[in-house]
């Protein structure tokens, strides 16, 4: 029952995307029409599985008194949003009262083990920016048309979500940097082709040439000129032929073993998503 | 008999309803033309009287209105296909768009399906129910004239095409070639593992990062340092994360065998229990129960940078003798690598992410591309389940190189180009 | 001791505490914002393959946009969009957006507000022009399902997405009634920066369901889409910051940040050029740090 | 205490800083402000003001994602068909499809977890089908496809010799990339030979996907400067 299941499940799942693919027919486009809505509506409650867990994990973080004043907290905020919400009840006081038992059952799940974590602010903190954001989506935000210009929730977007995601990997400029100071050598023969091509490939792509060109007398413009022309030209080069070229080896090989594992998944010989053997 | 009826029927009539339809456009024509130049003031018309004519006749309608089934499909759709007007570019030039109008008799009332730009001559009406006769005019309206912006622009309407009507196909035509190669190569994937089941020894070459395992997990035995080992950044649905614990296995059997330290930090509670599994296996097999701790492999986070923090900290405090970075990794690979190179540490990595291999490549000492990470887990593993496969693969490519390199000779040769053999539609 | 003072000095300068690292490349992109130089755009085939699709579509066409991208992206892809969003409004073409990333959606209604006189609202100017929502663009918002909801948008658009982004029912939606599926669109201009975007859109509305695209990608994508273009499965390709100052200009956007941006672009690479020069120089002249020694600085 | 002042300036400057842009240029610009710069401390070194700003992040992106969700997909697409559509094997398919997603959630319930393998199943075997085809069709066959043509390119009745070096590049290039990837063959002889070149062109392709990558962080990373000097600063236009 545990194994038997999923395994029917995902052989006729797999199996109707690949017929649907030869056999226009029904029921098979139909099927796979509802299959393909499933997915959707599964995998957005596997988000909301997701957000719900990190709100386990951070209770857990907090400590029994803690967690007792954070869960009355919480859910004093959520009263106000539900009370606050717009008239359409499927449209805000739902979902709110959705969380507001999900969250009083985790609450009461993670009581017993609950133990106070080093990290206990931070858990806090993640706690009050996920119900602040959760309250000012579906209560305060008029309903369906919470994503207006102009919204609570297009508010929070703009200032905090935007600044935050951004500069979060805006970081990666500086690694990139640390890394090809420190990492980047050409210790054997393929290591320097992939700095070549990649030294071409930075050149070539920005205007370099042209720029180190303002910067000297216009005697030696025009050779910067042609070092421009040149290096963008191997750019093009580099990657319409020789990159495009590997990435389709890649891609063939990529293909394939997306097309045996698929295989393997859809025949039940491969089992490990749903626990092994 | 009503099969002949219906044919014989639909045939004759046609002709005076074509009839009827000529004479209604052109009635149609005149009135609109008469009722545009009624709603116009008579200054303006006098003014420049080419212009305004442009502007108030409406483009010549399109002919050959042809509607058929669409082809290949599970049913619902015709296609409908005109020639363009014959003011389209030429002659007064001045169609705005097209119409394509709907009904169930040639005699209307038809209601409209869709608007198209000029220079369109085909549209796929997708809103149809199968095995009802439907008949289509098109409608060309002619481009708003900018002198006169409170006329309507006028319009004509085509004759009506022949019935079409709807249905599904059993088999899509242009996907056989495709079907093909699925046989081919689902074939050769089951008999090679069922081979492999049955205990023959397939052969797989060698790879230069498997060669360096032991030499670098004999380092660590000797340094007295840690051996760390990550796999990757996803969770166990990722065939890159099952191949990196499947090679894991391989790395904690010689640890225990060599006596070294092994530190798995994972990024997904799912990952810890398989892992966990897989290394406590490891460890009974070399015959060292009693050197297993649970603890070996523990869960950080699953924030993705969250996780990168955490394992850079690891690396600097406890500066391991050598990592293994085996899964699926992205924008953190550079972090890890980076940070693991600058402790002078041995690195092999393996992973099927194109954007993050030149991060491994120029950073680590041996590197695992792409299909090479699940040809690795196969070669370490020897389980049939993925020697087989590896092996299909394998008459996938050979075929693939066959058509590839004779097709290009061909080709190249001027004797027939192949390549629409691969064409899926 | 035996490599010499040359070698000790090479070893130092590798064991750089890396804050310098980080603040000499903090410099390398703030100071051009401060420069009065904007350098030469070289056009690109590939960008200008696009735009020449783009220019073959007449007057009212409908092209589908969809917006896989979040803010950390959006340096790379706003202005990418803020010239496509330009060119549909002068030429009249109509927009339906759409997003397989939920930001997306909003990203596409920053980018029409940058481009339109006054805020975004049923009716929006541009250049005196007015334009409806619902006839001349629509914004059928977020769905999940990643490229599902590609394959469910091949048999009908309104199933994959009942309402759009405001929550109004989308059979309500007058640019709605006309487009059953890909083909009653006449172009799908993807703009994504990673899964799902616009590999799966070649997959599966290209190569599936024969609709034309084109792409505008992150950098990071750029190279992995290539073989598509080059096989014509894509009709261009838009790559990175670079990609969207080339069409920034071939569209005429006065002033993108795309253009604006390419000095410090410049920069930044030139400084991560000379660092892998001086890394290597180090490497080869300073001699391999020893391996057992591992105690270099981090 | 000498590692504490210059700390303790930095933090008075940014406080004034703050309250000065809040003051004219509003709360918004001054959140994001304060936001980029809290991340960016962490350059320095790792603080628990970035460790505050990390954490709102967490929590914010999953509350973004839960009410995105909840009206553009369980609202709109479940919840909506569920209350208009009549009964019949549409609604029934939605029903399910609801049922599937709670059984997802159950996945908090450590005793019942285990039924959430079900609704794995349909995502793991969806997934699974679809992509068996569309990568096959997309990535080997119209790969191959495009392979096959003739190495010479002919402009206007002249040979093009750039097209054409880049045809033959092309084609070596991909069947020299494929035989590296052969496993069942020892790399020895001609083959090895083949597999040797194949690998350089995989390190060209790994290089320019360097080169772009660089372009690409270094990108996001002059759209925050941008923000903080024009946005923010407002010290360029």
């Amino acid at each position: 029952m545990k194994r038997e299941i999923p395994l029917i499940i995902t052989g006729v799942v797999g199996i109707v995307f690949i017929v649907q693919f030869f056999i226009p027919h029904e029921p098979f486009s139909s099927l796979s029409d509802i299959f393909s809505d499933w997915f959707s509506i599964i995998e957005a409650c596997a988000i909301w599985l997701g957000a719900l867990n990190l709100i386990k994990l951070s209770l857990d973080k907090l400590g029994k008194p803690m967690l007792l004043v954070t869960s009355a907290i919480v859910v004093v905020a959520l009263i106000v949003g539900i009370v606050g919400a717009p008239d359409e009840f499927l449209a805000g006081r739902f979902p709110l009262i959705l969380f507001a038992v999900a969250f009083l059952l985790m609450a009461l799940g993670q009581y017993s083990r609950s133990k106070m974590k080093p990290d206990w602010f931070f858990a806090l903190t993640t706690i009050a920016s996920f119900v602040i954001m959760l309250i000012a989506g579906l209560a305060f935000s008029g309903g369906r048309t919470f994503q207006e210009p102009g919204t609570h929730y297009d508010y929070l977007y703009r200032s905090v979500y935007t600044p935050l995601s951004s500069t979060m990997f805006a970081m990666l400029a500086f690694f990139v940097a640390s890394a090809s100071y420190r990492a980047f050598r050409a210790r054997n023969r393929e290591a320097a082709m992939l700095l070549v091509a990649a030294f071409f490939v930075m050149a070539g792509r920005v205007p370099l040439a042209e720029f180190l060109g303002t910067l000297t007398p216009d005697a030696f413009s025009g050779a910067w000129a042609t070092t421009g022309g040149f290096l963008s030209g191997a750019a093009d080069w580099v990657m319409n032929f020789p990159n495009a070229a590997g990435q389709r080896a890649i891609m063939i090989g990529i293909a394939l073993g997306i097309v045996s594992t698929s295989l393997r998944i859809i025949l039940g010989i491969e089992r490990s998503h749903i626990g092994g053997e | 008999m009503p099969t002949p009826t219906i044919i014989s029927a639909r045939r004759p009539t046609s002709h005076p309803r074509v009839f009827t339809a000529v004479i209604a456009t052109l009635a149609l024509i005149v009135a609109f033309g008469a009722r545009n130049v009624a709603a116009q003031e008579p200054a303006e018309v006098t003014d420049t009287t080419a212009i305004v004519e442009a502007a108030l006749t409406p483009p010549a309608p399109p002919a050959n209105i042809l509607a058929d089934d669409a082809p290949n499909d599970a049913g619902g759709a015709i296609i409908v296909r005109w020639d363009k007007s014959p003011d389209e570019g030429a002659g007064l030039d001045n169609v705005g768009a097209y119409q394509l109008l709907r009904g169930r008799s040639p005699n209307g009332p038809f209601d409209t399906v869709g608007t198209m730009t000029a220079g369109m001559t085909e549209f796929n009406d997708g809103d149809v129910e199968d095995g009802i006769d439907y008949y289509y005019v098109v409608e060309v309206i002619a481009l708003p004239s900018p002198d006169h912006p409170n006329v309507e622009p006028p319009v004509s309407i085509s004759r009506p095409s022949q019935p079409a009507r709807s249905s599904a196909q059993w088999i899509h035509m242009g996907r056989l070639n495709s079907l093909l190669a699925v046989v081919i190569l689902a074939s050769s994937i089951l008999y090679f593992i069922s081979k492999a089941k049955g205990g023959e020894k397939l052969f797989i070459r060698k790879i230069a990062g498997l060669e360096a395992v032991d030499e670098a997990v004999g380092r660590a035995t000797e340094m007295g340092r840690k051996i760390f080992f990550i796999p990757g950044i996803q969770d166990m649905n990722n065939v890159q994360t099952i191949a990196g614990v499947t090679i894991l296995g391989r790395v904690a059997k010689m640890a225990a065998t060599y006596d070294a330290k092994l530190d798995v930090p994972v990024p997904r509670s799912l990952v810890m229990v398989a892992a966990r599994e897989t290394v406590k296996q490891a460890y009974l097999d070399a015959g060292r129960p009693d050197a297993y701790d649970e603890d070996m492999v523990h869960y950080l986070t699953d924030d993705q940078f969250g996780y990168a923090a955490g394992v850079d900290g690891m690396f600097v405090r406890q500066k391991p003798a050598t990592i293994f970075y085996m899964g699926a990794f992205f924008a953190e690979s550079l972090i890890l690598a980076e940070t693991g190179n600058s402790i002078g540490a041995i690195q092999i990595a393996g992973t099927a992410m194109p954007a993050q291999l030149p991060f491994f490549v120029a950073a680590c000492d041996y590197t695992l591309i792409g299909e090479e990470l699940f040809a690795a887990s196969a070669y370490l593993s020897r389980e049939p389940k993925q020697l087989g496969s590896l092996k299909g693969q394998d008459v996938g490519k050979f075929f693939i190189l066959l058509f590839a390199i004779g097709g290009i000779l061909l080709a190249t040769f001027g004797v027939y180009n192949i390549s629409h053999w691969f064409l899926v539609r | 001791m035996a490599k010499g003072t040359q070698g000790g000095f090479w070893q130092r300068l590798m064991a750089i505490d890396r804050r310098v690292i980080f603040l000499a490349v903090g410099i390398a992109v703030s100071a051009p914002f401060f420069l009065p130089i904007s350098p030469k755009i070289h056009i690109t085939p590939e960008v200008e393959s696009l735009y020449n699709a783009l220019k073959e579509l007449p007057a009212g066409s409908k092209v589908l946009f969809p917006f896989d991208y979040d803010p950390p992206s959006a340096p790379e892809l706003q202005p990418m969009a803020v010239a496509a969003i330009t060119y549909c409004l002068e030429n009249d073409l109509k927009m339906v957006i759409m997003g397989l990333w939920p930001q997306g959606p909003q990203q596409a209604n920053l980018a029409l507000a940058s481009v339109i006189e006054g805020e975004v609202g049923d009716v929006i100017t541009y250049n005196g022009k007015t334009f409806k929502y619902g006839i001349d663009w629509v914004n059928l918002g977020f769905q999940e399902g990643r490229e599902f909801v590609i394959q469910r948008m091949g048999s009908s658009f309104a199933a994959a997405f009942p309402r759009d982004y405001r929550g109004t029912p989308v059979d309500e939606l007058d640019l709605m009634r006309g487009v059953t599926n890909f083909n009653n669109v006449d172009f799908v201009f993807s703009l994504s920066s990673g899964y799902p975007g616009t590999i799966e859109w070649v997959q599966l509305a290209g190569d599936r369901f024969h609709a034309r695209i084109g792409a505008g990608n992150t950098a990071v994508q750029a190279p992995m889409v290539y073989p598509y273009y080059r096989a014509g499965q894509l009709t261009g390709i838009l790559g990175g910051m670079k990609g969207a100052a080339e069409f920034e200009v071939l569209v005429g956007v006065k002033g993108g940040f795309g253009t604006r941006a390419m000095l410090s672009q410049t920069f930044s690479h030139a400084i991560i050029i000379f660092f892998i020069i001086v890394g290597n120089i180090a490497f080869f002249v300073g001699g391999r740090p020893s391996r057992l020694k591992g105690t270099e600085e981090v | 205490m000498n590692i504490r002042l210059p700390a303790i300036i930095v933090l008075i400057i940014s406080a004034v800083l703050f309250a000065l842009s809040w003051n004219s240029y509003g709360l918004a610009v001054t959140l994001g402000a304060f936001f980029t710069l809290g991340i960016f401390s962490f350059l320095y070194k790792d603080n628990p003001f970035y460790k505050f700003c990390e954490s709102v992040f967490v929590g914010v992106s999953a509350g973004y994602w839960f009410v995105q969700l909840y009206y553009q997909n369980l609202l709109a697409k479940l919840i909506d068909t569920l209350g208009t559509a009549s009964f019949g094997w549409i609604w029934i398919a939605y029903l399910l499809a609801g049922i599937f997603g709670f059984m997802m959630l159950m996945r908090l319930a450590p005793k019942i977890g285990w039924i959430s393998r079900w609704p794995l199943a349909v995502i793991v075997g969806a997934t699974a089908g679809l992509w068996f085809i569309t990568y096959l069709q997309s990535n080997a066959m119209r790969q191959l496809e495009n392979t096959i043509m003739p190495i010479q390119v002919f402009t206007g009745g002249v040979l093009d010799w750039y097209q054409t070096i880049g045809n033959i590049v092309v084609a070596f290039g991909t069947v020299t990339g494929v035989v590296y990837f052969f496993f069942s063959k020892e790399h020895k002889g001609a083959f090895g030979g083949a597999a040797k070149i194949g690998i350089w062109f995989l390190m060209i392709t790994f290089g320019a996907s360097f080169g772009y990558t660089v372009m690409s962080r270094m990108s996001l990373l002059i759209g925050r400067v941008d923000f903080l000097f024009s946005d923010w600063l407002r010290l360029v236009q």
